[in-house]
């Protein structure tokens, strides 16, 4: 109980900090904090499947993304970033709008007894699901279609970001000079033991934690520190290729999706039987193009140095 | 209080701490950092729901859409993140025209 | 109090001590390189006495084993780390060497 | 198997030119098309034959565990106008000289996914989820083309979608917590006006209201709108801001039918009424086209929000709401459809004049009589003019406001009519003015002129043909099952 009252109380702080800090590196700083302390959040809560995510997406993508784009900006225009807030009379109007927290609290807190939710029919029809985890059995079969956009979502995401590049990516826009003897032995190091854990927490998710998604991070970090010393060449060799294990993970879910309808079944009815099975196939896929994103993603994030346009700037 | 309790209200503070930065941080990174607050809020508030204490099954559901809406909301975020970045970058400014003019 | 509660203690004690002392030195030490030291100290160190103490609590082998790894894990990191900031300030300090 | 074709081609279509660089988007384009106006229409005869609206069960699952999709008048006429838009401007794209990147296709087809799966989902997160799917789809179709501006625009829209889903998201996590569970149908039957509902559905409607969006929530829309390529104009403003509204109809009428009290639909009413006049005035100021036809949208989208006032008073007489609710649906296909051709024709109009000037316009009529008789039809849907679907809307809409005895809203019907038959004109008298010399200008292709006027032809079509649109949208719909 101390613990949570600790965690909420930094949660608090910290977001503050977000809030009222005028320099950048103290909000990206605080916010990279505030991600592993919300990690702890989620232990607490008993959702290890979360704190698992929340490593994974707000200690290692986010903050990979946030320092990059920290290092990109102007120094200068950091420090004088303009902090909270920028008017007094917006600052009090933002103080006064605060009041609608009272009714979201009271909502939260007096509304009566939380409803006992959806726990006690997983539970009732999770053995027809395949998996033992619930959340997996969830994930991957009582809202398989939530999954399946959400993977559609990230492929999106991608297709979105070739809109900011208008090309495929290519090496020479990646950090170069990085071909540091003691880096690259790291990564030759690290980036095999990375692949082994990811198969690790892809085979687990079917009884405890872990699962696709948080697989495919933790492939993609390592297809990164690959991508980021040296080893780029997967990413360049054929696009089509990479294109092709980037949309694997939906086009496992449709697949996966669509097949039942010819056995007779309805959209995303995974047969009985052979769910466990088709869940593997369909999270292994999942994690797969989850994996090849990531360094995608992160490759897509670089603005071209050479071309600058500035003749907008000027004008 | 239960943990629930704490956790939902917190969650529901956070939310509207960041509801308050994205509105009225002029930074872009600023703002962004701001709704990924938001969704943290958002998110807790949802754990909280899907905790019962002690006695009852936890209820998975919630935990998945957390993991669903994790997911969906950094896609966005390193989508805006791209796109404040190009702005800043053909710009010169981390802001949007009628924040420049603000400060 | 057995023999293993009174190590487990006091190492827990020493390696609460490095990361206080690692934390005071990141904070309080003039430039990059001396913080690194003081850094590297925190991990090595005060997460090792850590993971001592949690070995000899430990219930199994394996669990001792995988506390080690996790060690390991993070002293290959951090020295890994460390070297790559060192070499970057050592190569931005010569950079603006060469500016003046 | 319609709904499963109207959710999988999209996506299908949307990978296979994403993996192959759209080189020849033509063939997909087409099989997408094809694929979902038959499912659509499908959809709707399937219907009839049911005489009730169905579910359909995802992965065999029943509502409250899994996900099931919800199929009734609404739902056939939103797929359907969806398809057609992606006929038309599809159309367009392939024909107009400048088409922009090649990441178009893929773009829109993944929005389209995210429109199909909102209109059939009856799961108030798994809609969340979709809404988040089209508005990331529909901003990096903004920057395709990549100016500045437009990215701008673009951030700034983005960041306005991100928070209005987060917040809607709160809502329903709240709502989670009371009830536990997501089906709105099925959270129809039990919500109750609470401390925890109420609030719930607070965050829901604004969240909403804040993408669809309603005055004065609109600051990020005329840029969005205007400053991207007419292709993308012509969706955002046709159907992505209509995804929100139609959203908030479900939850409104289906979700927490008992929640909403009638001051907050007088709220709503007239904040319409104000987006409605003030919109119009401002489209009226405008100096430039694609912004006129932008807050125009503004003025638009507010005669959606006069059906809640309209419900509000109209328990115990359904027959008016099934007015109300009728002419609202018409006003938004009616003007996606309109907006849609509109958005078009400027991008022709622009691409034939050099620039966006509203006054560069001059000579179009003789240059491109096919382009500025598009205009003038869209622009009698928007005014509200007999045969148009526009006029059909507002009538079925006074005649609730009537019936239930708010006769202000006739007022605001009548000057929102003539504002826009101001703006309209505005841009048809300098369309017909003579021009001395006409500068050598880049000429889109006829084909695309085509397109523009088939999305306005729909449009009037719409009001012609009544009788069945309005069985089916009554069908077990809004409104009715009060």
């Amino acid at each position: 109980m101390i613990l949570d009252w600790l965690v909420v109380v930094l949660l608090v702080i910290l977001s503050l900090t977000i809030l009222l800090a005028r320099d950048l590196f103290w909000v990206v700083a605080s916010f990279i904090t505030f991600g592993l302390v919300l990690t702890l959040a989620w232990s607490s809560l008993q959702a290890p499947d979360l704190a698992l995510a929340e490593a994974a997406i707000g200690g290692g993508l986010m903050t990979l993304f946030l320092i990059d784009s920290l290092g990109f900006s102007d120094p200068e225009q950091t420090s004088s970033a303009g902090g909270f807030p920028i008017t007094k009379l917006q600052g009090l109007t933002a103080l006064g709008s605060m009041i609608v927290a009272v009714p979201l609290l009271r909502a939260f807190w007096a509304g009566g007894a939380v409803s006992p939710g959806l726990g006690p029919l997983v539970e009732q029809k999770i053995e027809l699901s395949g998996v033992e985890h619930p959340v997996s059995a969830v994930l991957l079969n009582f809202r398989f279609f939530d999954t399946w956009f959400e993977m559609t979502v990230i492929l999106l995401a991608i297709v979105a970001l070739q809109t900011l590049r208008g090309r495929t990516p290519r090496g020479d826009s990646l950090p170069s000079g990085q071909s540091d003897q003691v880096l690259t032995w790291f990564a030759r190091l690290l980036s095999p033991v990375l692949i082994l854990f990811s198969v690790y927490l892809l085979w687990r998710g079917k009884h405890a934690p872990g699962g696709a998604f948080q697989s495919g991070v933790v492939l993609g970090a390592a297809l990164s520190v690959l991508a980021l010393t040296g080893y780029q060449d997967f990413l360049l060799r054929s696009p089509v290729v990479s294109r092709l294990v980037v949309t694997l993970g939906v086009v496992g879910f449709s697949g996966a999706g669509l097949f039942p309808l010819v056995l007779g079944g309805e959209l995303a009815e995974l047969p009985s039987g052979w769910a466990g099975d088709t869940i593997l196939i369909v999270e292994t896929m999942a994690a797969l193009s989850t994996g090849m994103s990531i360094p995608y993603l992160l490759v897509a994030l670089q603005v071209p140095k050479d071309k600058v346009q500035c003749e907008e700037r000027t004008s | 209080m239960s943990s629930s309790a704490l956790f939902g209200g917190t969650g529901i503070i956070i939310f509207l701490v960041g509801l308050l930065g994205t509105f009225s941080l002029p930074h872009l990174l600023k703002k962004i950092v701001c709704i990924n607050v938001m969704g943290s809020g958002v998110f807790l508030v949802l754990a909280a729901v899907g905790n019962k204490d002690v006695g009852a099954t936890n209820d998975p559901v919630p935990q998945a859409m957390i993991l669903t809406g994790i997911v969906v909301a950094m896609a966005s975020s390193v989508f805006a993140l791209a796109l404040a970045r190009q702005i800043a970058h053909r710009s010169g400014f981390w802001l949007l025209p009628e924040d420049r003019e603000k400060l | 109090m057995t023999v293993s509660e009174f190590f487990t203690i006091a190492s827990l004690i020493l390696g609460c001590f490095f990361f206080l002392a690692g934390t005071v030195g990141l904070l309080r030490l003039p430039d990059t390189l001396c913080r690194l030291h003081a850094l590297t100290k925190a991990d090595n160190l005060g997460l090792g006495f850590i993971v001592f103490a949690l070995i000899l609590q430990s219930q199994s082998v394996l669990e001792s084993l995988r506390l080690l790894v996790i060690w390991l894990a993070a002293l290959l990191t951090s020295s890994t780390a460390s070297y790559l900031i060192g070499r970057h300030t050592l190569l931005s300090r010569d950079r603006k060497d060469s500016h003046l | 198997m319609n709904a499963e074709v109207l959710l999988t081609a999209p996506l299908l279509g949307a990978i296979i030119l994403w993996v192959t660089g759209s080189k020849k988007p033509l063939p997909v384009w087409a099989a997408v098309c094809v694929g979902t106006l038959f499912a659509g229409f499908g959809l709707g005869s399937e219907l009839t034959e049911h005489g009730e609206p169905y579910r359909i069960l995802l992965g065999g699952w029943q509502a409250p565990l899994g996900i099931n999709l919800v199929v009734d008048g609404l739902t056939v006429f939103m797929v359907i106008l969806t398809s057609l838009l992606g006929l038309f401007v599809g159309w367009y794209s392939l024909a107009f000289k400048h088409a922009g990147s090649s990441l178009f296709w893929p773009l829109w087809m993944g929005v389209w996914t995210g429109l199909n799966g909102v209109f059939l989902s009856g799961d108030l997160f798994n809609i969340y989820v979709m809404l988040e799917l089209i508005a990331l789809g529909s901003i990096a179709l903004m920057v395709v083309e990549g100016h500045l501006k437009t990215q701008v625009a673009a951030l700034r829209y983005l960041l306005a979608a991100l928070v209005g889903s987060l917040t809607y998201l709160l809502g329903v996590a709240l709502l989670y917590a009371e009830y536990g569970m997501l089906d709105y149908l099925s959270l129809g039957e039990v919500v109750e006006p609470g401390p925890r509902s109420s609030v719930a559905f607070g965050l829901m409607v604004s969240g909403l209201l804040l993408k669809t969006p309603l005055f004065p929530l609109h600051v990020w829309l005329p840029e969005a709108y205007s400053t991207p390529s007419p292709q993308t104009g012509a969706l955002l403003s046709a159907i992505v801001g209509k995804a929100s509204f139609y959203v908030l109809l479900r939850i409104w009428f289906q979700g927490c039918p008992a929640v909403p009290t009638p001051s907050l639909g007088r709220l709503l009413g007239t904040l319409g009424s104000v987006a409605i006049i003030w919109g119009s005035v401002l489209a009226l100021r405008q100096r430039s086209l694609k912004r006129l036809v932008a807050y125009s949208s503004v003025a638009q989208l507010g005669y959606l929000f006069l059906i809640f006032p309209i419900s509000a008073s109209a328990s115990g007489q359904p027959r008016w709401l099934e007015f109300a609710y009728t002419g609202t649906v018409y006003q938004l296909l009616a003007h996606a459809l309109a907006k849609a051709s509109m958005f078009l024709s400027a991008g022709i109009a622009v691409e034939a004049g050099g620039t966006d000037a509203l006054s560069e316009v001059r000579g179009l009529a003789e240059r491109r009589p096919v382009t500025v008789f598009t205009l003038a039809i869209s622009g009698a849907t928007l005014m509200g003019l007999p045969p148009s679907g526009g006029f059909t809307a507002k009538w079925l809409i006074l005649k609730g406001a009537l019936g239930v005895g708010q006769w202000w809203w006739a007022l605001v019907l009548l000057i929102g009519g003539l504002l826009a038959a101001a703006y309209v004109f505005a841009v048809l008298r300098f369309a017909f003015d003579q021009r001395d010399e006409p500068e050598a200008v880049a000429e889109p292709t006829r084909s695309s002129e085509w397109a523009a006027l088939s999305l306005a032809l729909c449009s009037i079509l719409l009001g012609l043909w009544l009788q069945e649109p309005m069985r089916l949208l009554v069908l077990g719909g809004i409104g009715i099952n009060q």
